[in-house]
């Protein structure tokens, strides 16, 4: 008789130098109702297997750490409760598209450098002293931006979007967001650099529209938009600028 | 010490035919139906071009069963590329702000929709009106 | 070993790392700066802040307001002229992260908004929604991103400390994607690893707040000061600790107990209104609130949640949807993500939980500890603005205002300091990393460090909670020392070296077992009640004449810590009688508290 | 600190994204209408007269300037359309080498463009 208070995960595990590819292992965990995936991982690590690796920390879904394939959709760990999903075993792996590094950690490098390569920071119009106090910015014009910034980078979006697994190198779409949020942001100046830094291949323009970006996204961000809107900018600027005098 | 030796696990080679997916690559072939009708009309000119019986041959097959089938499933497979066009649409677009919101995307999709119905409803109309 | 060689070596890459490192290299831009952190910087747990960030704005406001709130709340155990010094530059450097483009809430004509908080006589909290620390962390490491002096070091896990001739001179990290070990030598020093609450049971704190630095420092001699006040948050999740931000009150919540009563009114606190009034009800420091918790629990007037906690009610129905959705959107996701409920037409479970040390590491008004070079910020440092409790929305002010200083500071010191002596500190560096690969590797007694970290937390609960008794400290001390012992014959499942997350656990366990004997004796030994540190063994009342004094922890190995005693700096506030609702209105009238 | 600007040559992408971006509005906000009047009514003589598929009233419209304008505005850009989302499923479903595929999508856009003012020319004014 299975124990309804017990649930099955089954988890993918990896251990370079041991493994020659990672297969899954199965674990049972007690008093399931009321976990999360990450306590239900967190408990066998703490009572089953300490070898288990994964990545966490707010466990209150801000810090952007327990990105991970549940039952095969990219979700954050610690806000998929297991009494939110259908029964029977669940399957927890890495996050897909990216090189596994340990069990359930992946590589974050080239997200990271993918962030620093859009000067993710604002280029002012106009400089201010601290003496002149702060710019004006009104709702409306910070409800332009506002959604970008909200942005924990979780890369579920990465993890998500087909095109970024055939292209490792393509921006995708969480830098993207990123990169709206301060073309978007009503103090900034910084939009033709950041354009520019987008314009390649490896771009904007290996986006085909996919969108499922937007819909995994566990903070309406939209990155879907931020890439689209800017292809839009990107294929203008593309003839606008022979009309630019530089 | 060990070098960390990452894993890299292959997108499987068929992920455009399984979902989440195949939604977005049935909308891209449904933009193939489009240039299908071009080169309905391409053959049409092309008969126009070449005299009164050439275009003749092209009205018979406007009219042949197989003709008007083909257009039924051209036109289901436009009307699907016609929502799914402005479902597409806010992500292009800068967010929309009214009143210090932002305007949901169902909105602008809604919108968008609606006018394009109506585009098309006039057109339809308009070529009517004309040639009573 | 790889070495890396940096003019300032900067700890912790959250708030306070990330502000030091930015005005280190705004200092001198020429200088190498190592900015060092174990998990990605955006990952620190500032982000996990809602509430948001205090600075004088108002016309009607003032810093002498600012600066009365934050002593009266700190139950006068604050160092004035460091207060003073913080106020005075809180509101700059609200403005300056506002330059770098924090998406700070705004009013309708584009100036800044601000919200109510507790203990705090004018509204002067600035906030970005309820994500004002997660905005904040983010605008600082994207700027940060700016200056390719800034050498990030990241995932990048601090093991000790390089101190040679009586000063800091770099630390030895581990790297857990490779397991190789990494010395940073550097000519100055910079502790910013946030603060401890992990080494409680239930705390607000992500899992990575095991007070690292705190025992890095202290283990080098270093005193980590007022260790006893550990602040609990009146509203948390019950189970998880998940925080309901402050801001839920600010806005206008009520606490209710089972009766649907708003029992704040029996503690003082009253008059009840409708509408918030600062420092009255629900506007109450987190102390009093905290305190009035436990002891409705002891009147049975609790409810109890279906995981066997005992809660009381946050109701914030009568806001509105549109007003939760505007103001307190984070707040309403995690009530409907984690517990199922929409605050919007039922009301929330709430329980206090350990929240913030007020203590840490002891640094003079420069952010200087006594150790040479070595420099402390934020959460992990005791600067001395927080006193017995710290008021709500002072520690996001305080990561920006004393981590410019810090980096200024190392900047300085950096610079007029000797070249480092590379090669004692790589032996000092090779003999950490051996130590650490020996604990790896040991085959102890079998035990897992989850048992200990299990029996830490909650030991410190029961005896370092919200009221505390000599008898259950006691027992705490005992427990924590026993707890030590047997955490050195640990056995590890994982023995790898790639992503070996159990080791870093272990070493974890041992910086927080240090950091909870440095605060259950302090707390032990303080023989009154001020702030957050309340007893109810004959010790109930704040005694000035003995205890107006930072307890200072010192380090003694395996043995417990020493607790000696230092001064306060007392300039413009005399302690008097710390009072809210009516009888604060009252005394301020008086004048008889400033 | 990588340096985005470097190594990073600018994509000619847009130029078929933007032609295929025309040929998707125009076809969404008239298609399904002209698939119904060319396809289906006026074959069908469902409320249009059997002159309307006459030689010479197409004729007359393939040789008005406007008639001209709007016959290679759909021809041209319902292809690039269809041509650019061809494109990107077959290279999702790789199912070829890159220039095939491109000379296959793109390469008949190109070629039917250059044949439709061909015969717009021919036909004459
Ligand atoms: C839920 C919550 C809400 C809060 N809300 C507010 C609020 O509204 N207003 C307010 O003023 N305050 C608030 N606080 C308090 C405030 O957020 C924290 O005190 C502050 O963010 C701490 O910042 P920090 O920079 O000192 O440390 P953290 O942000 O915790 O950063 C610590 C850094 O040190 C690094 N580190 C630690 N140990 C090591 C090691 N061994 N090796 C390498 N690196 C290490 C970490 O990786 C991290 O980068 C809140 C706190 C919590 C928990
Ligand atoms: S855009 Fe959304 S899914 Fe992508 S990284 Fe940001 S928060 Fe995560
Ligand atoms: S899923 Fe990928 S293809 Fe574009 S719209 Fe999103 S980035
Ligand atoms: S642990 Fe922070 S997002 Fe899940």
């Amino acid at each position: 008789m299975p124990d309804p208070a017990k649930r099955e995960l089954r988890i993918l595990r990896y251990q370079p130098g041991v493994d020659a590819a990672p297969a899954f292992g199965t674990f049972w965990v007690e008093n399931a109702e009321n976990l999360s995936v990450l306590e239900a991982l967190q408990s066998i690590k703490d009572t089953l297997d300490g070898s288990l690796a994964f990545r966490w920390s707010c466990r209150m879904a801000v810090c952007g750490s327990c990105g991970m394939m549940i039952n095969g959709a990219p979700k954050l760990a610690c806000s998929t409760l297991l009494r939110d999903l259908p029964p029977g075993p669940v399957t927890v792996e890495p996050l897909n598209n990216f090189p596994i590094e340990r069990d359930l950690v992946i590589s974050v490098g080239g997200f990271v450098k993918k962030i620093e390569s859009i000067y993710p920071y604002i280029i002012p119009k106009e400089p201010r002293t601290i003496a002149q106090g702060p710019y004006l910015q009104t709702p409306a014009q910070l409800a332009a931006y506002e959604s970008f910034s909200d942005c924990i980078n979780c890369m579920l979006c990465y993890a998500a979007c087909p095109q970024f697994g055939e292209n490792p190198d393509f921006i995708g779409p969480g830098a993207m967001a990123l990169l709206q949020r301060y073309n978007g942001d009503s103090r900034d100046a910084g939009r033709q650099k950041r354009l520019d830094a987008i314009h390649g291949e490896d771009g904007v323009w290996s986006c085909t529209a996919v969108g499922i970006c937007s819909e995994v996204c566990p903070k309406s961000v939209d990155p879907a938009n931020a890439v689209n809107q800017n292809k839009t900018n990107s294929a203008f600027d593309f003839f606008l600028r022979f009309l630019r005098k530089e | 010490m060990n070098e960390s030796r990452p894993y890299r696990r292959p997108q499987p080679g068929n992920w455009w035919a399984k979902p989440p997916y195949r939604a977005y690559t049935a909308r891209e072939l449904s933009g193939v139906a489009v240039a299908i009708y071009g080169g309905v009309l391409f053959a049409g000119l092309v008969s126009l071009a070449r005299g009164p019986e050439n275009w003749a041959g092209y009205v018979g097959f406007l009219k042949s069963p197989t003709s008007l089938a083909l257009h039924v499933l051209l036109l289901a497979a436009v009307v699907y590329h016609v929502i799914t066009w402005f479902q597409t649409l806010p992500k292009t677009m800068p967010k929309l702000i009214v009143n210090g919101e932002a305007v949901p995307a169902k909105k602008i999709t809604g919108l968008a929709t609606l006018l394009a119905g109506a585009t098309s409803l006039a057109l339809v109309l308009v070529v009517l009106g004309v040639t009573r | 070993m790889e070495i890396f060689e940096a003019d300032v070596l900067i700890i912790g890459a959250g708030g306070a790392g990330l502000r030091a490192a930015i005005a280190a290299t705004l200092a001198d831009p020429s200088l190498t700066i190592a900015l060092a952190s174990k998990v990605l910087p955006m990952r620190s747990h500032t982000v996990a802040a809602e509430g948001g960030s205090a600075g004088v704005i108002q016309a009607h406001d003032s810093l002498e307001n600012h600066f009365n709130d934050t002593v009266h709340g700190g139950d006068w155990l604050c160092e004035q002229d460091v207060v003073e010094y913080f106020v005075s530059q809180a509101t700059p450097e609200l403005i300056q992260l506002e330059h770098w483009g924090c998406p700070w809430s705004r009013k309708p004509d584009g100036e800044i908004n601000v919200r109510a908080f507790g203990g705090m006589k004018i509204e002067r909290t600035w906030f970005a929604a309820d994500r004002s620390g997660f905005h904040i962390l983010h605008t600082l490491f994207q700027t940060s991103t700016k200056y390719p002096q800034i050498k990030r070091f990241d995932e990048a896990f601090c093991l000790d400390l390089l101190v040679a001739d009586g000063r800091a001179q770099g630390a030895v990290l581990l790297s857990p994607s490779t397991g190789a070990f990494t010395t940073i030598l550097a000519r100055s020093v910079i502790l910013a690893t946030g603060g401890a609450g992990r080494v409680f049971r239930q705390n607000t704190n992500g899992g990575i707040v095991t007070g690292d630095g705190m025992a890095l420092a202290y283990r080098h001699g270093v005193p980590l000061r007022d260790m006893e006040f550990v602040q609990y948050h009146p509203t948390c999740m019950p189970g998880s600790g998940i925080l309901f931000s402050e801001a839920c009150r600010g806005e206008g919540g009520y606490l209710v107990n089972k009766d649907g009563y708003r029992y704040l009114q029996d503690y003082g606190l009253g008059p009840v209104t409708t509408t918030p009034r600062n420092k009255t009800m629900e506007l109450g420091p987190r102390d009093r609130l905290s305190q009035a918790f436990w002891q409705e629990e002891r009147k049975g007037r609790t409810l109890t949640t279906p995981n066997g906690e005992s809660a009381v009610h946050l109701d914030l129905r009568h806001l509105g949807l549109a007003k939760l959705k505007e103001r307190l959107p984070l707040i309403r996701g995690l009530a409907m993500e984690f517990m199922g409920i929409d605050p919007a037409d039922t009301p929330i479970p709430v329980r206090p939980a350990v929240h913030y040390t007020m203590g840490g590491i002891i640094t003079d008004i420069q952010t200087a500890t006594p150790l040479a070079g070595l420099f402390a910020a934020g959460e992990c440092s005791s600067v001395g603005i927080h006193g017995a409790n710290r008021l709500g929305s002072n520690s996001l002010g305080e990561l920006t205002v004393f981590g410019r200083v810090a980096g200024e500071q190392a900047v300085k010191f950096a610079k007029e300091a000797p070249a480092v002596v590379a090669n004692k500190l790589v032996d000092q560096a090779k003999a950490a990393a051996a130590k650490a690969v020996a604990l790896r590797d040991q085959k102890g007694g079998g035990e897992r460090h989850s048992v200990l970290r299990k029996e830490m937390a909650a030991t410190m609960e029961r005896g370092c909670g919200i009221y505390r008794l000599g008898t259950e400290m006691q027992e705490t001390c005992d427990k924590l020392a026993e707890l030590k012992q047997r955490a050195k014959a640990i056995t590890l499942d994982d023995h790898s070296d790639v992503w070996n997350t159990d080791w870093l656990a272990a070493i974890e366990l041992g910086y927080q077992l240090d950091v909870a004997q440095a605060m259950a004796h302090s707390a032990l030994e303080r023989k009154e009640s001020r702030g957050a540190h309340q007893r109810l063994d004959g010790f109930e009342k704040r005694d000035d004449d003995k205890y107006l004094a930072h307890s200072l922890a010192h380090y003694r190995g395996d043995g417990p810590p020493e607790i000696s005693y230092g001064p306060v700096k007392i300039t413009k506030s005399q302690p008097g009688t710390r009072a809210y609702g009516a009888l604060g209105e009252q005394l301020e009238k008086d004048g008889t508290h400033a | 600190m990588s340096g985005p600007a470097r190594d990073n040559p600018r994509s000619i992408s847009p130029i078929f994204w933007l032609l295929f971006g025309a040929g998707g509005m125009v076809s969404a906000l008239f298609g399904p209408a002209l698939i119904l009047i060319t396809g289906l009514l006026a074959p069908t003589g469902t409320g249009i007269p059997e002159s309307f598929l006459s030689y010479d009233h197409a004729l007359a419209f393939a040789r008005n300037p406007i008639g001209k304008l709007v016959l290679l505005a759909v021809i041209a850009l319902f292809f690039w359309h269809g041509a650019e989302r061809l494109f990107l499923t077959l290279k999702d479903m790789k199912a070829g080498p890159s220039l095939v595929l491109k000379l296959g999508t793109y390469g008949v856009a190109a070629a039917v463009t250059l044949a439709t003012i061909g015969l717009l020319l021919a036909i004459g004014f």
